[in-house]
Formats: structure tokens, C-alpha cells, sequence
């Protein structure tokens, strides 16, 4: 019998490595999976590089793991927000690493990597800083860079409704990231509001399959 | 009167057409949900993965969930859908959208944009949906005003900060002007009543050329 | 007001050019938009190159189109099953060009194309014959072949329910090629069993949104 | 006695651990769908987007919007879900499923599998997804006749039919053995009874070792 549904955040985050990559979901707010970065800092590992669209707000969650001096480099689209505090500070004291990506480049990255793909070739930076040092090549008249697959070791995502295969769905635009961040990882595991019953899911709504799931935990709210 | 900001996004609203698809950069363009033309359907697209973004919600119908590209609180329109971060940017950078209407520190002759850093080393720099919007988009609008604060101009011969994209401005809308990007070079579209021809490119970088039927700007008080 | 709803087939093909690269949607009979192929051959377009999973079966739908002529090449996985009888006459008597694309490949290459993309490193078919005469890289230790996007001039899909937005909806494996067809093609037409009202089709549930749909033509069954 | 088909998919059927991720090739590998172990769940995929691929239906109950990659009419299992190609594909390529059962025309020590096309220029060649999953699966495993019916061996020093792809399969099962493939070559795991191993080396054209705990090959009469 398959049953991913762990019963606490300590299991749902259990063994994930010093060094590692973490794709960390949610854009703002919504689909953010809060309570798996709290569990994360309690879990203790390190010299992480998260994957994010932006680079922490406040004092807690992204931003109380690097706070708490975990992660060593950020790779994000967009760090600075009203009150991206922490980032700024590590930032300015040279504590903290990051690489500026795309917001739909960071995405299509890890859709490359989940894909088994090699790379891909983008339009997107052509002519410009974010283009420098990269592989260029022009295809039937258009210039293109060549992007690698960026893989996650761990996934950490929110969603609404998850059974015990992994099958999930998502509420509005809190899906944003966390789709393609289940399927681009080693680990993924998910901080979901409600457990249901297998087939509860209509099987044509299911957005993430469960196969892309290892680990998920209910966590209202 | 130069218009204010409200105004520039009413007069960007006015060129939507009916069934457009359209995505509305963070800052003034985002604004100009807010004055669509009445009795055309316009479908706004949000970086994050909502077609079809509604008015801002009421004060009880926040549902956090639902946001646009500025992590704003949104609605969705009957008809609109989701869809998850790498299809919407599929959508974006794969000329589905009809227009991108983006804000801007600076706009060249020759259609550059440079919207996204001003290469300042005190800060981290942010990129976020630009650079795909700006190659991926059918058509590339700014909305800016022709200034800024201190008077440096904002439309140049060249950009002086780093490029978010070459050559994909078509059309600027300013407080003071609506103005092409040709090929030949800026062209006055429309400047408003009270500024003579000399004074709009005294605060013009490069140089402008009036169009044959040259019209006024005006737009509504807001 | 969008109404991308067409009164009949003749309309919904109504414009398609001689020499179009014509995305055929379905697997089998399921998502197979056959109204809309024996439309095409009334049509007259000719010179067609076709992409379909497989070559056709029987003397109708892609068959008949092949039957008649009108199809210069096709671009498929498989050509040959039970049935493929026209294709496989045209091929012998070197009628008919034939380009052969692994069948995730070929999903792949279409979205690509959509996307916006100029190529992917795929390790499908490397060390094969598929992948003789295609630029070859190393990375990371593993071999990829270079790909291109595919791109239609036109894409005939077929859903289960439409808006005159052009949402679509689909029903169990009919899904198949059609969503990604539908996004990469500039002339997306959709044969729809059922016109459904403007918010029908829950938001989370429409898996072609409008967008990338240009007219729909209602045919029940 | 040489195992019948059904047999052979039994016997690949009894090493699916409760809750792998499997896709079946087309023919033989199919079957196993219909002798799978009772008690654990495993979850069958098939290329055209169905995950949690379900028993024939019933006369009444066929439903031509769901077939598997064969075009064959299937059930949708309880907690099985449904995507379009290019994510079924995503799925096959990136390493996600546990294991793809596949046929095969010849397997090599090295584990190159042929199963595409037998290079006859009279017919035109049709891969369908056999090379995604034969790169794409964590794990590689053929079904296959040990013979063709003309008595040529199918498990071969090199292929000699075209390759879907290099150095791929771990293990395959035949209508009288189970046979590794191993750094060092073909390894024998289980062979039928009434067949000595001379007789088996006979009927294979790359060399067999054989496993010190080989073991009997068997499977309930169908």
C-alpha cells in the first residue's frame, strides 16, 4: 500500500543533508509552505542553496533560515521586496551568494531538469549583464543562450487537498511555483492544508501526481 | 497639465482593443486594470499564473491565495483560469500575449529597455518577470513618466542603465506625450496642450519628431 | 466580446494554406478531431506536412487526406498499425515523405516551439540511428542530441467542452497531444462535443486556456 | 516446460515491489497489467498520459476517451490521474517512473536493447516511445521470447538490429529463464526445469554464466 502522509513536520523534513538544494515554493503569500521552512530551521541542516522566486521577508520563514546563517547562497529572480531585510543585510556583508535568474527562466530550469533534458536554448537576456558568460548561439536568425537544468536535492511545496498516493491540488494562484518544484527535485514533500480520501481528487483536477510526491503533511491553513 | 499617473494609464487603456490579451508590468501599468475602457473584454495575465485578473477585492473577499505579479490581492474574472508558474511563462515568452505594457528607468531610439537595475552595487539587483516579458510579449509598451524626479530625461539616444531587452519598445506612454519608437527614431504621437514642441524634447534625450497629425493628450480628471 | 465560436466546420478551416504544417491532434480515436480532418479535405488546402502521433487508419480522417493526396509528409512516431493501409501504400511508392520523431520527442519539439524556446539537449535516441545527422554535446559526463521546435502554421485539436473564450476542457486520456498542439500552432481550431457557457468550466479544470485558441466549432460526439 | 506467455508475464510480475511506478511496452509486457501481484499497489503508466492505468473494462463499461498506448480500452484505477503528453512524457524522461517493462527483437550483453525496427527497407519504421523509455525509466527490463520462432537467439553478443538504446537493460525474463545483465555479462537467475544449461547456452548467442544460488523458474499454469 502507498502512503506518503507522514504524521508530523519533524518526519516530513527528516534527513534532508547539509549542502543541499532546496526548492522552496510559493510566490509571496500564496502556496508558500511556511510551516516545512519553520521545520526546516528546527531540523538544523546547512550551507543551503535555496531556490525561490524572491529572497525572504521578515524575520521568519526563507528569512529566518538565513538568519540563522543556513543558507549559503540564494538563487531567486527578484531578492528585493518590502522587507527582504535579511537578505539586504547578508547581502551587504557579503555572507550570502546569489544568482539572479529569470523569474521564467528560474522556472523553466527546473521543468528542464524534471524533464531529463540537457538544457535549453533562450531568448530571454540576449544583449544583456544576465547574458554575460553564457553560451550563445544564433538558430535561423535569432540569438539564444543556452540554460542548464537546475535540480533540486529537496522540494519543499504547499498545496490545498493531498492523498496518500501524493496526488495533490492547489487553490487559485497559490500553484505558481510548486508544481514544477515537486517534479524537479530528488525529495519532494509537501505541507498540504487538508488530507483526503484517495479518489476524493477528481483524477482530470489533479495537478501535481503523486509521483512526483515522497512525503506530505497536513498542516491547516 | 502633464498628466499624473492615473491618466497615463487611462490614456495606455485607451489603444487596448477588445479580446486582447495583455500583461500589466508591476507599478503604473498595473494601474491601468483599474480604468479599463468599458465594453471591451481585455484579459490581463499575471506573471504568476493568472489569465484573466480581475479588480482588486473587497475588503471581505481577500482571499490570499489569489494574487497578481505585485503580490497584490486580486480577482479572477469569469472566464479566467490558472495555471501553474512555467506555463504561464510558456504563455509569455512564446508570443501568446498580445502586448506587455511595462514600466521603465529609460527607453532608447532604437526600442531598448532598461527597466530592471540601475547597476547600483549597494544593492542586490532584481530581475523578476522582465527580461521574459520584454522578449516574449508580441509587443512591448512603457508607461513612464517623461522625467525623472530631478529632470533627467527618460527617453534616450542610448540607455545608460543595463538593458532588460534590445530593441522592443513600440510605443512610450508619458505624463507629456504618446510617442512611436520608429525606425526613424522617436515620434510625437500626441503631447498635451500646455508644452510647446521645443519644451517636450528640452526634456527629451534624443531627438523627436512631430507626426503629421500631430493630436493633443488629454484624458478625464481623476 | 471574444466569441471565438464558429457556425460550422467549413468555417472553422476556412483560410488554411496550401504547404501548412497542419498538428493533428489525438491518439487512436481518442481526442481526434475527425470532423475537422474531413473538413480539411473538403477544404482543398494541399501540400500539407502533418504531425500526428501515428499515419492514420482506414480511408478517412488523416487517411483520407493522404488518400486524396493533400499531404506532402508526415512527422510521426509510428506510423505503422493495424489499418495505416494508405500511408503505407503512398510510402512504398514514395509518395508520401516520411520524418520520424520519437513520440515524446515530438510532444517536446512542439512545445518548445510554444515556449518560445530555439532548441533542447535531449538523450533520447543518442548512439541510434534517430540521432545520426543531429548536432551532438557532451555535458556533464552525458550525451545530447540538439533538437529543434516544431512550430504549426495550423493545429486541429478536439476537447470535450469549450467557452467562447476558448477554454477547453478534455475527457480522460483525450487529452494526449492536443493541449500541447493547441499552444503551437499560430491558427489553433478546436472541435469541441459541447458549447458550454462562460465560467462552465472551473478555473482550476480548464487545461487550454483561451488563449492559446483561435475558433471553436461545435461537434457533438 | 518453456513458460507460455502469460507465464513469462507472471514471472516479471511477482519482482514488482508494492508501490513502484511502471510503464508496460506494448505485447507481452502489457499482460503483466492482468497477473499482478495481489496485495501491493502498483502504479501503471502509460505513455498517453493515463498514471494508474486500471483492468479492461467490461463490455458496457468501454469508454474510448481512455485507452492505453496500445489504443486499447482501459479502466482508470482509484487515485489515477490523468495529464497530456508532453507531461507523460516529462515524466518518462526524467527518471520518474521506477521501471519500464519493454519487448524487445534483441537484447546484448551490454545491455543494448533492439525494439524498434528490424531495418526491412519495405516497411516504414515506427519508434512510438520506445526510445524516451528506454533512456527515461530508473530501471530497464525486457519480456521477451528467448528465441525468435525460427529458433535465432534474441539475447546476443551485440545487437544486430538497429538500437533504441545503448547499455540500458538490467534484467530480462523469457519463456526459460531469468537473466541478468551484469558487468560481466549475461547472468543466469533462474532457468525452467527441464532444460540443462548446455541446452540453454545453445539457444543464446552470447555467453551465460550462471548465478551460484540459480534458481527454478516457475509460475502457476494459465
Amino acid at each position: 500500500m502507498i502512503d506518503k502522509r507522514v504524521k508530523n513536520l519533524a518526519d516530513a523534513v527528516a534527513g534532508i543533508k547539509d549542502g543541499a538544494t532546496v526548492l522552496c515554493g510559493g510566490f509571496g503569500g500564496a502556496g508558500s509552505p511556511e510551516a516545512l521552512y519553520a521545520a526546516l530551521l528546527e531540523q538544523g541542516a546547512r550551507d543551503l542553496v535555496v531556490v525561490n522566486n524572491n529572497a525572504g521577508t521578515g524575520r521568519t520563514g526563507l528569512a529566518g533560515l538565513m538568519a540563522a546563517g543556513r543558507v549559503r547562497k540564494i538563487i531567486c529572480s527578484y531578492p528585493r521586496s518590502s522587507g527582504s531585510v535579511v537578505f539586504e543585510e547578508l547581502y551587504k556583508e557579503g555572507k550570502i551568494e546569489l544568482e539572479l535568474v529569470p523569474q521564467g527562466i528560474l522556472s523553466e530550469r527546473m521543468r528542464c531538469a524534471a524533464a531529463g533534458l540537457g538544457g535549453f536554448l533562450s531568448p530571454v537576456g540576449i544583449g544583456t549583464q544576465l547574458a554575460e558568460g553564457k553560451e550563445e548561439r544564433e538558430i535561423d536568425g535569432r540569438r539564444y543562450v543556452l540554460e542548464k537544468p537546475l535540480r533540486g536535492d529537496v522540494a519543499l511545496v504547499k498545496a490545498d487537498r493531498g492523498d496518500r498516493w501524493g496526488n495533490l491540488s492547489y487553490n487559485k494562484s497559490a500553484r505558481n511555483f510548486n508544481p514544477t518544484m515537486a517534479q524537479a527535485a530528488a525529495l519532494a514533500i509537501a505541507q498540504v492544508r487538508r488530507f483526503v480520501e484517495l479518489g476524493e481528487i477528481d483524477p482530470e483536477q489533479v495537478i501535481t501526481p503523486g509521483i512526483f510526491i515522497d512525503r506530505l503533511v497536513e498542516v491547516p491553513g | 497639465m502633464p498628466l499624473n499617473r492615473k491618466q497615463i494609464a487611462w490614456r495606455a487603456a485607451q489603444d487596448l482593443a477588445d479580446g486582447v490579451y495583455v500583461n500589466l508590468g508591476i507599478g503604473l501599468p498595473t494601474m491601468v486594470a483599474d480604468v479599463l475602457p468599458e465594453g471591451r473584454e481585455i484579459v490581463l495575465q499575471s506573471e504568476n499564473g493568472v489569465l484573466g485578473v480581475g479588480p482588486a477585492p473587497g475588503a471581505n473577499e481577500i482571499d490570499l491565495d489569489l494574487v497578481n505579479a505585485g503580490k497584490q490581492p486580486v480577482t479572477l474574472v469569469t472566464g479566467g483560469s490558472y495555471v501553474h508558474h512555467t506555463d504561464s511563462f510558456l504563455m509569455i515568452r512564446g508570443h501568446h500575449l498580445d502586448l506587455a505594457l511595462l514600466g521603465a528607468f529609460e527607453v532608447a531610439e532604437n526600442g531598448d529597455l532598461a527597466n530592471w537595475t540601475t547597476g547600483d552595487p549597494k544593492f542586490p539587483p532584481g530581475v523578476g518577470g522582465a527580461m521574459d516579458l520584454a522578449v516574449g510579449a508580441k509587443e512591448i509598451r512603457v508607461l513612464v513618466e517623461h522625467t525623472t524626479r530631478g529632470g533627467t530625461p527618460r527617453l534616450r539616444r542610448r540607455c545608460g542603465y543595463p538593458l532588460t531587452a534590445a530593441g522592443v519598445v513600440r510605443r512610450i506612454y508619458t505624463d507629456l506625450a504618446v510617442v512611436d519608437v520608429t525606425a526613424e527614431g522617436f515620434l510625437v504621437r500626441e503631447m498635451v496642450e500646455d508644452i510647446d514642441f521645443a519644451a517636450l524634447q528640452a526634456k527629451t534625450e534624443a531627438e523627436l519628431r512631430k507626426a503629421p497629425d500631430l493630436k493633443v493628450l488629454e484624458a478625464p480628471p481623476f
